[in-house]
């Protein structure tokens, strides 16, 4: 594998990132500071660092209700995304969308989503956008979803679509093996969903979601594919998800144990450390000062949310609309 | 003026009955396993009714480890087994449409669709399917489905998962919609949903599922198409339904101590509507205040503004009202998501100005 | 292949009907006897008749709206169904229905659907009845639909859905290789649809659809499973259309002459004839003996459907519910 | 009273420019050109709105073998070419989840939706991304997405291909519904609906598409959210929307010939909804009349109906009524079918008996 220094760093400081996110987002969610639901993605950290390490801001990604790794690997601002949980003014959207909207259109990040399946065909969409413009060498459109939304129509219909078209997406199913409590071999009826990708005459490939490397070649090959004209490729990450589906579930209701630390062994930020290390590639010291650093943006960013301004409360009536004349958007008992 | 027996007795035999206080989901859970043990026919199906399909506790026994969004169907499979408390796959056309295709050949499903916003995925079976079959084929066929799903903000949840958009249900011709308001009415609503031979949607407000009430001890199935009194009243009539029927009935209260008598109707069904309760009470308040959570065009207000604007035009002595949500998207944050969201003080207001006090 | 002589002649009787039907029922439309448009199947007749030669009226079939042929060969009344083309109370849906709508519950039919793709999760819930009540060895589901329907999500849902809970279905793909003026081709990003069975660990058949007897074949195979309790099958049956979309449409505008008459010269009914008069299976006189009481059929049918009443205008109120308390069925402006 | 210049300018510049008969699909199709002429970024998608996808004629030329339903597109793709005049799939949900995304990313999709009863199998992409993207991001990004469809009975296609449901549409926040009725409106609707930067719908009632009427040469826009006076008038208000403006002005024509003197008020918009001109008439002739082939229940009518309950109480002689659908599918037989439709003697008779006539 060819892989600079520098890309490197940014493959650890991103999964890292990831990974301290979610955890001070959940603490903060029990201590009761998050506005409402939040689904954490940790143990999932190699997925979407892996697949955005080939992109630029001119490149789209569609998400998830579990969506806050693919916004950091996008390079979202952990402070505004954490004023965002928090429903602060700062944040992505003002406090308006919380957790499972995050957007960051400046970022190339066409927001969080929570239609399981719904951001699929956007991420087509973008693809049209930049293959309609002749840009699609430097703009392709990525959709991340989990194994759960392989289930809904609209996947199906948008792979299809884009191979109709040609266009250049990535379809990124992080297979995390639950959809809520309910195992993919249940919702799935066949072994790899990768495997899907014939449907439509396009490559699917099955990879190892817990090793960053393997993302980031497989991803490098679909990305190369897509920016050459060649169209769009299915990619299964198998993954796990170290938490529950949303902050108050309990997986040990529907998983054991043994399977948790199975999968906490192929840690992807531990195999990654191991690896580099071994490699002579990074140091110890250079990676402790990388965490050292992104643990402190962490209680920043915990401070910066904390201390943010609420929305001002004409913000409901705010953004429905670039422009809309009528009075029903405050009802007239309100006046 | 209200009198003990009304509020006791909101809707039929009442509460003249032996019962107990429980929450709104206990008595829809129970009501469920009532159905399930009343009707063999009768079978749910859902995503994550029951959670971790497929797989079983020590004692053999299918595991049980969600059971359903705000724990509606908690237990059922364990005593009813995964043919009748059946997963389903993240595929809402899909198994609605198989739904309404084993009612159109003898059973009687029962579809979780979780959260209110996620009828959209699978609103072409919903409107194209369930609700025309019987019209489209001349009586031939009928579709004894029950839908539910949770509605409403308040818990944070956001622009996806807190919508109110029942008055879309309530215009679709083919398709009856229920909205209980508390732990009593939701038991004799999904009762009776269930063990109606046409479509029926049950609209849960989330607000109401850990309210506690009194419910009967034996089931009971309420008439769809009947709303009732929650209060009797002289001044002004407010109209709720779901959980603007509790905010209907709080404002009234605190009215009622500054000497204001509104009458409270709760509405109960969408479709059938109970034209003749707002008539009637329209007739002796001539007044109408409607209280909706719902955005408000083409809203269940505006209906029941529509239909006392045309029926009780006579008796009327104001403008009718509507309180309703605003015409956005429900925000996040949790201050913007309660000023979306009518409360009593609203109603207040609104029957203040009314009255012109 | 083993087929006693019974069998034979409702084959031949049953693609002959269709043929004929539609052919009747196309000059009565011409004629402004049909009530609305009407799409036409004729060419297409093996496929609902190998298939359905194999069910009973326990067995339920869900249809589109090219239903003529799924409803002869579910052995529905075509008095009935001319009668309802022409919006009689004497139809099958008392005139309330038409064309896209004809339903015969007692036969098994659930009827046509004018929603591309709607019918097949009907299908799939027929087979869950019967699996539910132990009763899938006598009574399974068949869900009909064309190449254009296998864009629908719906489709995709359904095929999982079936698979996920063993369900005995038959998906039926009849490609006639347009959906309205859209060549397969253009739409469908492989070569046989029937390949999209492997993204379900169900087989997947291409057989020819012209030719009644590897359709009967086929579908034998599939039923059995399905009665077996193995589960579904998906048939793709390559087919044609010899009429336009609707009948109104000019296929000349978008399909060659040449086209048109390599698949007319595979035409499913002649290659029946000749094949079962050189085996000596059924003679010239049988065959034609067969198709005069058909052609009477058909006069009478359209005689029938012109001599019948129109329905009572209050049939406008009715059927919408089982029963529905409200005046709001009927308007006050109408009282 | 009716003047001459009221029905010559309907609306903005109107009537006194240099112009031609044409019929409403012409004009459609003229609006449609003059947009793509216009912006290189706005492009159309849909099925068959060319057909033969991928194919060529003698000339080298794409086919234009469909040239979409009702030939609204016909002749586009013979000058734009397959990549600004899109064929697709059968995919409604795929292709107008990717016409959002394209919208989201700068260009300005304009999506046939064919018959309006198939929003409903694109039902979630429409709600839960199309009109709510720009709240949910806080105003970061915008939708400038157009889609039409064809509404309405009186073609025999049955329960499934002639609804109405726009007030379906209208209820959501965030999307912009419009219903031209007439060739004239059509155009300037639908150019603003392509300029505008929000979602917006444009119905079109098939009733409509061969009409003919009087068409600007110059492309123009109609201010969305504004209504019209198809005929001023001062006995009562008669409020039609899509086709149903036809037809009130139609009544209102035979009415005048009675010596009663209707006024006509055409919304054209239905989100944003012009409430001003619907108070300014009704505050004039006391008394109003809406008429929508939508059925009843939440309907436009009755969303019309509440907001004159509201604001124009005090101007009110009479009960409000409408004049609608009712709560059925259409039927297939004609004769059925046309019972389910408003028309002109319907609402000849419910002025009569509003005026004690
Ligand atoms: C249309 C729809 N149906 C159901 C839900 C509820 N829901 C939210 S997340 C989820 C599971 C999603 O599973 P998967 O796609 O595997 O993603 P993961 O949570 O594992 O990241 C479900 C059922 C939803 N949000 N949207
Ligand atoms: C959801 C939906 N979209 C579009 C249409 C319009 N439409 C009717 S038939 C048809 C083509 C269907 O093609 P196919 O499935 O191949 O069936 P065929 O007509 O060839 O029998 C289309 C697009 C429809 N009825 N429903
Ligand atoms: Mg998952
Ligand atoms: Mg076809």
């Amino acid at each position: 594998m060819d892989i600079s220094k520098e890309k490197l760093v940014w493959l650890y400081e991103t999964m890292y990132r990831i990974r301290r996110f979610e955890e001070t987002m959940l603490e903060q969610t029990f201590k009761g500071n998050a506005m409402g639901v939040t689904h954490s993605s940790d143990g999932q950290e190699a997925g979407p660092t892996g697949v955005c390490a080939h992109l630029t801001e001119k490149d789209w990604i569609g998400s998830t209700h579990r969506g806050h790794g693919h916004c950091i690997a996008k390079e979202l601002d952990t402070k505004k995304m954490m004023a965002e949980i928090m429903g602060r003014a700062t944040g992505h959207c003002k406090g308006k969308g919380g957790s499972m909207h995050i957007a960051d259109f400046s970022k190339g990040m066409l927001g969080a989503n929570a239609i399981v399946g719904a951001s699929i065909p956007l991420a087509v969409g973008a693809a049209l956008t930049a293959k309609y413009k002749g840009l699609e060498n430097e703009s392709i459109g990525v959709a991340f979803f989990g194994d759960g939304a392989t289930s809904q129509g609209i996947l199906h219909e948008s792979m299809n679509l884009a191979t109709v078209w040609k266009l250049p997406v990535l379809f990124v199913c992080e297979n995390n093996h639950y959809a809520e409590a309910t195992p993919v071999e249940y919702a799935v009826s066949i072994l790899d969903i990768a495997d899907r990708a014939s449907s439509y005459s396009m490559p699917g490939v099955v990879v190892d979601g817990m090793d960053v490397f393997a993302v980031y070649d497989a991803a490098g090959e679909a990305v190369k594919r897509a920016r050459n004209g060649d169209g769009p490729t299915l990619l299964e990450l198998k993954t796990y998800r170290y938490h529950g589906h949303f902050h108050a579930d309990v997986p040990e209701n529907y998983r054991t144990k043994e399977e948790e630390s199975d999968w906490k062994e192929r840690d992807s930020i531990e195999t990654f450390q191991d690896r580099v290390i071994k490699a002579n590639q990074l140091t110890d010291k250079e990676l402790k000062a990388i965490r050292d650093e992104i643990d402190n943006e962490m209680i920043e960013a915990v401070d910066f949310a904390l201390n943010s301004p609420m929305p001002d409360m004409d913000e409901l009536y705010k953004d429905v609309y670039v422009n809309y004349p009528n009075s029903v958007l405050a009802p007239q008992q309100r006046d | 003026m209200t009198t003990q027996e009304d509020t006791k007795n909101p809707l039929g035999p009442g509460y003249d009955v032996a019962g107990s206080e429980m929450r709104y989901r206990d008595s829809f859970n129970k009501t469920l396993r009532d159905e399930l043990n009343r009707d063999p026919d009768v079978f749910l199906m859902g995503e994550d009714i029951a959670g971790g399909a497929g797989r079983f506790d020590e004692d053999g026994k299918p595991l049980d480890a969600w059971g359903g969004p705000f724990a509606a169907t908690k237990g059922l499979i364990q005593d009813f087994g995964p043919d009748r408390i059946k997963d389903t796959p993240i595929s809402e056309a899909g198994f609605l449409g198989a739904a309404i295709g084993s009612a159109l050949t003898g059973l009687r499903p029962v579809v979780d669709l979780m959260y209110f916003d996620f009828v959209t995925v699978a609103y072409d079976q919903l409107l194209s399917n369930a609700a025309k079959s019987r019209y489209m084929f001349a009586g031939q066929t009928k579709v004894p489905l029950t839908m539910f799903a949770r509605s409403g903000g308040g818990t944070g949840h956001a622009a996806q998962h807190s919508e109110s958009f029942y008055s879309m249900l309530a215009h679709i011709p083919g398709l009856k919609v229920v909205v209980p308001s508390d732990a009593y009415s939701v038991r004799g609503l999904l009762s009776a949903a269930i063990r109606d031979d046409d479509p029926v949607f049950v609209v849960s407000d989330k607000k109401l599922i850990n309210l506690s009430g009194f419910v009967p001890d034996e089931n009971f199935a309420i008439e769809l198409g009947k709303g009732r009194y929650l209060r009797k009243g002289s001044d002004v009539t407010l109209v709720g339904m779901s959980y603007t029927s509790v905010l209907c009935k709080e404002a009234a209260e605190k009215l009622a101590e500054e000497g204001i008598d509104c009458e409270v109707v709760d509405l109960l069904s969408l479709s059938p509507l109970d034209e003749s309760i707002l008539i009637e009470s329209v007739s002796k308040t001539n007044r109408l205040i409607v209280v909706d959570e719902d955005t408000p065009r083409c809203s269940m207000a505006s209906e029941v503004a529509a239909i006392v604007a045309d029926q009780a035009f006579d008796y009327l002595d104001a403008p009718i009202k509507r309180v309703t949500g605003p015409h956005t998207p429900v925000p996040y944050n949790k201050a913007l998501e309660t000023a979306f969201m009518p409360d009593s003080n609203e109603i207040i207001i609104a029957t203040k100005k009314l009255l012109d006090l």
